[in-house]
């Protein structure tokens, strides 16, 4: 997507040139700013905290767990450090993660925008974020809530004594932040795309974005209003899943479940559609399949809303209804399988280079493939029986959400780092972080496996002698996970101040947000760009002349 | 720490299936895992970009290939499932002639008790080569009755019976975990399975503390609750007849017909207003709350052994109230005031006879 | 900022004229008479609900209401003169709500194998 | 490009046209209530569970509210749907004096809604139908009638809640119609809030029938 001699750079870029960043100072600027670019930042700066502080949770628990014996923590504290890991991984960090970061940040600029469709919406979307957020903060620092991040009842409603309705109202409000992020990225990419772009030649990364979109429009309410009704059951008694009075706790599982299967999608799909920007700039190849891997992310996105019965094999389901969500969810790993052959053969005859977002997506390939294989394992409801609820599903579900989806950040935050910021990171220290976080990750998670299969449950505050082992290792894995993750923190603060000026295209990548100077002007282009070429056009060599 | 297992044993009949296709499923992500991760190291490698202004030849794709890596692995998912729905199929029927044993998880243990009498808590013995069925209830939250060993899991829901089965093959004692988050002590909620030979657990059987048997137990409550004043022997009670009643099918009001399973005879007890016997008053009090699961249990104990084919479906013609002549005029006439919905401590009160 | 280049490949798939299109406007007529229907259908349910249809009373009782929803759907929120996006917003919201209710209420329906009382046991006359 | 478009107050920075603006906020209406459409759903399908479960309960419980009230609450909503219908008609022709009046005259009728759920919340908590320790039933389907009205007070207590934000919105409105903001080049905000509105009618519209006219009465 090249326009042939580009007018949009200014020749000699001249060093005060102003920008997004330094276009004007002051807090107010940033806490009032209906800027996507800097709203994407405000998202970058909370969503880290939480990941930190999900990610002490995880140390916390990690440390328990490589004593058999429950000796560090009393068991009370240790069913909250993993309840509130779950909480702050899944609703303030993985589910927002590259939406709102990178999504934010790029859709406007991806598809030749001024900005987002509601730029005033957008910057409440992310009050509404750290309104939910401060809910559950306070309910972490006033004792926190024992619940697991699934609240399954009758417990959560009638017999934890711990914070569940401030927790329950924070996600309650969080996933507004996510339904009004979704409703405004579909309408920014059904309206606002610029002259020429058709839907086919949209980036796959908008069309990831535009799947996710959905789910989150469609499937965030409904556990809104499960959170709500548990809510109404602890406060005003209003017994909805009360087995006392006949009510059902497996209706519950059915609705939380019925958004929090297509919510592990929301976490997945963006890191795909990082990956297929990412493995095409660094193999300078035309990706394989467009038309396949953009449908692929639509059918994952509907076909994700018909399986969430695999969560409730051993709870009661019905016989034929558990066989046909078992069914349904083969149907649902098919397309996955699909974008992973996709980009393998988008990588054949390339010209690649190794740079750090390209480590990072060869480890997403790697990581992802083991977790969406794993899945093959617990769709069997024949083999999910023996292990629903063990260390094999935790496995599987960290290969995907960690493996995939956080690998899947760390590279599209590494790849267009140099557009956000306009510095470039430091190359060597990137890949050592990268090659830390993935021999860490599989250190921690793969005996986790085989842990799961021999009947380890999850949840666990003290477990019997055979598992420790297996679980000491995964303890040292996960201190070599912490370390690779603490990496980057740094040399990104570093690059900020120090890192060399980055030019408008520093990969030689296609795409409209690398046709403007490093970091982009306010309004992103001084001028509508008109595309005229297909998506990742790298053959034709026109792209822009590096600055 | 001496030698750490790398897999669980194999002790019941449906471990060795499950662990076949587990094996299956192994071999798949193994080949598909490596062939990945093989032609993404070659391609890297072989392909490495050797000059800054390498322009590789642009391939839009190939629907062959797009065909292949959909249709080979639609096939062998499909593989997959059927292998999978098979075992999950003989998982969850029952086979008939199995020993009752009553399991009821109370927050943070696990009380078994046979149909002989004999209570356990976190612990159950069982003899090796009979099937056994396990009823589930629980007392307060989700809990769920896993055994590694023999690959099966239940999770108990208050609320409702769930049913398991599964066959011991080899004696031993495995451990029981609850693999449902219930709480504090959800980790310590644990136990074994000691499975003995048959003479062995017949010793084991005869050696108990000299309990009850369970039914025996639910006759005593029986009469405890008073239940006899409506539910008598002959057609002449306000409440169904219930001799031969358990695992025939009972024709509702609305003219349904229910099998008379342990959950349809625990709702009855609990929530009698849910199904009623066509041609029979709604009058029956509710006793949730007032019988614990363990006396439910009995009581639906006491119910299956006044005969009727324990366990199996169908049968003999529906019990309804062609049998019984209407229940006395006057009964019917002036129904008795029904206590409030929270029937008082006390056993029932005495229903004064017009 | 006007667009740079007029090239003629300025198309947007709805070809609409620029500045601010006159919307459709309904006529008094369209609205009274919808309202007069919805009024009906309001009766009508009333009247639905004291009759004894037996298991269709609940089918009858929403297909009223589904009735009167289309009417207020397509004429007060001008989803007749929308746009085929909006429509097509419609019928996806209208079509994952089924999933929800049906696909669930499937699994309250369907057979288990155990044994268990369940509703899919009853089988009605 | 029409000159006046361009300078119109309303007209966000990063759009061309203030029709491309206002297909751009109709689609994002659209998708919210599509959000909303789901967030009900998950009540209608509790409801719809429990009622498959416990038919004869709830056919009792339900025959304790009183359906002529629902009925009332049923048409003064639907009126006030039409009352919004012309008032984004009026907004559409330019008349400002009919749309304030039409707005105001669908304030007035939502706020008669509200006091009918208020005087039949305050009948519930006489006769003890509010679940919770003061619950009281008579005969033996006392606990399923708790849920029916659980999730009576859950899905009209929320529907309510839509209404009470709905209001002041539309007061907002008609201060500004009344200010002569709305022409009809641009309307919008009137036209979303009447999407609003009808959603909130609708919702009720499938209410009133469930939960008031549950079996023959």
């Amino acid at each position: 997507m090249t326009t042939t001699t580009s007018p949009l750079i200014p020749a000699a870029a001249p060093r005060q040139r102003t920008h997004y960043l330094n276009a004007n100072y002051g807090v107010l600027s940033w806490l009032l700013t209906t800027d996507h670019k800097r709203i994407a930042i405000l998202y970058l700066v909370t969503i880290s905290a939480m990941f930190f502080l999900g990610g002490s949770f995880a140390v916390a628990i990690r440390l328990e767990l490589v004593t058999p014996a429950g000796d560090l923590f009393q068991s009370e504290t240790y069913n909250k450090l993993f309840t509130m890991h779950g909480i702050v991984m899944v609703f303030f960090f993985l589910i927002p993660s590259i939406p709102a970061v990178l999504g934010n940040f790029l859709i406007p600029l991806m598809i030749g925008a001024r900005d987002l469709a509601f730029p005033k919406l957008n910057l409440a979307s992310w009050y509404i974020f750290v309104f939910g957020a401060l809910f559950s903060l306070y309910a972490i620092v006033n004792g926190g809530v024992d619940t697991g991040w699934t609240f399954y009842p009758p417990y959560s409603t009638s017999f934890s004594n711990t914070q569940v309705l401030a927790a329950g109202l924070g996600i309650f409000i969080t996933g507004f932040s996510s339904i009004l992020t979704g409703l405004n990225f579909i309408v920014t990419i059904h309206k606002m795309r610029a002259p020429g772009l058709t839907w086919f030649r949209l980036p796959l990364f908008v069309w990831a974005h535009y799947a996710t979109s959905l789910i989150m429009v469609l499937g965030t309410p409904v556990i809104a209003v499960t959170i709500l009704m548990v809510a109404l059951e602890r406060t005003l008694h209003l017994g909805i899943f009360d087995p006392a009075l006949g009510g059902d706790p497996v209706l519950f599982q059915h609705l939380f479940w019925f958004y929090s299967h297509p919510a592990v999608y929301i976490m997945i799909l963006p890191a795909m559609g990082v990956i297929s920007e990412v493995v095409t700039c660094f193999s300078r190849k035309r990706i394989f399949g467009y038309e396949v891997i953009a449908a692929s992310s639509m059918a994952i996105a509907i076909f994700g809303f018909l399986v969430w019965g695999h969560h409730l094999f051993p709870a009661g389901q019905s016989t034929y209804a558990g066989v046909v969500f078992s069914l349904l969810s083969y149907l649902v790993a098919i397309p996955s399988a699909i974008k992973v052959f996709n980009w393998t053969a988008t990588m054949y005859k390339g010209s690649i280079k190794l740079d750090t977002p390209m480590l990072y997506a060869i480890g997403f390939l790697g990581l992802f493939t083991i977790g969406g294989l794993t899945g093959l394992f617990v769709a069997a409801v024949g083999v999910d029986i023996h292990v629903h609820d063990t260390y094999f599903v935790v496995a599987h579900f960290h290969y995907i959400m960690v493996g995939g989806a956080i690998m899947g950040y760390l590279g599209g935050l590494h790849f267009w780092w140099p557009k956000i910021s306009g510095r470039l990171y430091p190359e060597m220290w990137a890949r050592v972080a990268a090659v830390i976080v993935f021999v860490g990750f599989n250190l921690t998670f793969f005996p986790q496996f085989i842990l799961g299969y021999l009947g380890m449950p999850r949840r666990y505050h003290a477990y019997t002698e055979e598992f420790q082992v297996l679980n000491v290792m995964s303890s040292a894995g996960a201190s070599i996970l912490g370390v690779g993750y603490l990496l980057p923190m740094f040399y990104f603060a570093w690059s900020m101040r120090y890192g060399a000026p980055a030019p408008a295209n520093p990969w030689g990548a296609t795409g409209l947000e690398w046709q403007t100077p490093s970091p982009p002007v306010t309004e992103n282009f001084p001028v509508q760009p008109v595309v005229v070429d297909e998506a990742y056009e790298y053959a034709k060599g026109r792209e822009v002349t590096v600055v | 720490m001496s030698g750490f297992p790398l897999f669980p044993e194999q002790a019941s009949t449906i471990a060795g299936r499950v662990d076949a296709l587990y094996f299956f499923l192994i071999a798949i992500s193994a080949f598909f895992g490596l062939l990945i991760a093989t032609l993404v190291v070659v391609f890297a490698v072989r392909y490495r970009r050797r000059s800054p202004d390498e322009r590789p030849k642009a391939i839009l794709g190939s629907v062959a290939l797009e065909l292949t890596w959909t249709l080979i692995p639609l096939g062998i998912v499909m593989v997959i499932f059927l292998w999978s729905a098979e075992i999950f199929f003989s998982m969850v029927r029952v086979p008939p002639g199995t020993m009752d044993v009553y399991v009821v998880g109370k927050r943070w243990m696990w009380k078994a008790q046979h149909m002989t009498g004999q209570r356990e808590i976190n612990e159950l013995h069982v003899p090796v080569g009979v099937p056994v069925k396990i009823t589930l209830a629980s007392e307060d939250v989700i809990h769920s009755f896993f055994i590694p060993a023999f690959r099966v899991k239940r999770d108990a829901i208050p609320g409702r019976y769930q049913t398991m089965w599964f066959e011991a093959t080899k004696p031993g004692r495995y451990h029981l975990f609850c693999a449902e988050y219930c709480g504090t002590k959800h980790s310590e909620m644990i136990g074994s399975i000691v499975a003995m030979e048959p003479a062995a657990f017949q010793a084991w059987l005869q050696g108990g503390t000299g309990e009850v048997s369970m039914a025996a137990a639910g006759e005593r409550k029986f009469q405890e609750l008073g239940c006899m004043t409506c539910h008598r022997g002959d057609t002449e009670g306000r409440g169904p007849n219930l001799q031969g009643l358990f695992g025939r099918p009972v024709t509702l009001a609305g003219g349904e017909t229910v099998p008379a399973d342990e959950g349809y005879i625990r709702e009855s007890i609990v929530n009698p207003a849910a199904k009623i016997v066509a041609g029979y008053q709604p009058i029956m009090p509710a006793y949730q709350g007032l019988v614990t699961e363990e006396g439910l249990m009995h009581l639906v104990a006491y119910v299956q052994s006044l005969g009727g084919n324990a366990g199996a479906q169908g049968g003999a013609g529906a019990l309804g109230p062609g049998g019984a002549s209407a229940p006395d005029a006057n009964a019917a006439g002036a129904s008795p005031a029904t206590p409030q919905a929270r029937p008082s401590a006390q056993p029932v009160p005495d229903q004064p006879r017009q | 900022m006007t667009a740079t280049t007029e090239t003629d490949v300025h198309e947007h798939e709805h070809g609409h004229e620029h500045g601010g299109r006159h919307p459709h406007v309904v006529p008094l007529l369209t609205y009274f008479l919808v309202f007069g229907a919805l009024m009906v259908g309001t009766y009508l349910t009333v009247w639905a609900a004291g009759q004894d249809f037996g298991r269709f009373n609940t089918v009858v009782a929403l297909g009223i209401a589904v009735t009167k929803a289309t009417l207020v759907v397509l004429f007060f929120m001008h989803v007749k003169y929308s746009p085929r996006l909006t429509q097509l917003v419609v019928a996806v919201a209208v079509a994952f709500l089924a999933l929800l209710i049906g696909g669930v209420v499937n699994d309250y329906y369907s057979p288990r194998l155990d044994g268990q009382m369940g509703p899919a046991n009853i089988r009605r006359e | 490009m029409s000159e006046a478009a361009h300078h119109h107050p309303a007209l966000a920075h990063h759009f061309e046209n203030l029709g491309e603006q206002k297909e751009a906020s109709s689609l994002g209406m659209w998708l919210f209530i599509a959000q909303e459409v789901m967030f009900f759903g998950g009540m209608f399908l509790a409801y719809t569970v429990y009622r498959n479960l416990y038919p004869a309960a709830f056919a009792e419980a339900s025959h304790h509210l009183d359906w002529k009230l629902g009925g009332i609450n049923t048409a003064v909503l639907i009126l006030s749907s039409l009352t919004m219908a012309l008032a984004v008609r009026a907004a559409a022709l330019g008349n400002r004096k009919q749309i304030v009046l039409f707005l105001i005259a669908t304030v007035v009728l939502g706020s008669i809604f509200l006091g009918v759920k208020v005087v039949e919340y305050g009948d519930k908590f006489e006769h003890h139908l509010v679940p919770g320790a003061h619950f009281q039933f008579p005969g033996p389907n006392a606990r399923p009638a708790q849920i029916f009205y659980s999730l009576y007070f859950a899905m009209t207590g929320l529907h309510a809640l839509h209404m009470i934000i709905g209001i002041p919105i539309l007061l907002v409105l008609a201060w500004l119609a009344h200010r002569g903001r709305y022409t009809p080049a641009y309307h919008t905000p009137v036209e979303m809030t009447g999407l609003y509105w009808h959603f909130v009618d609708i919702v009720w519209i499938f209410l009133f029938p469930l939960l008031y006219l549950v079996g023959p009465h």
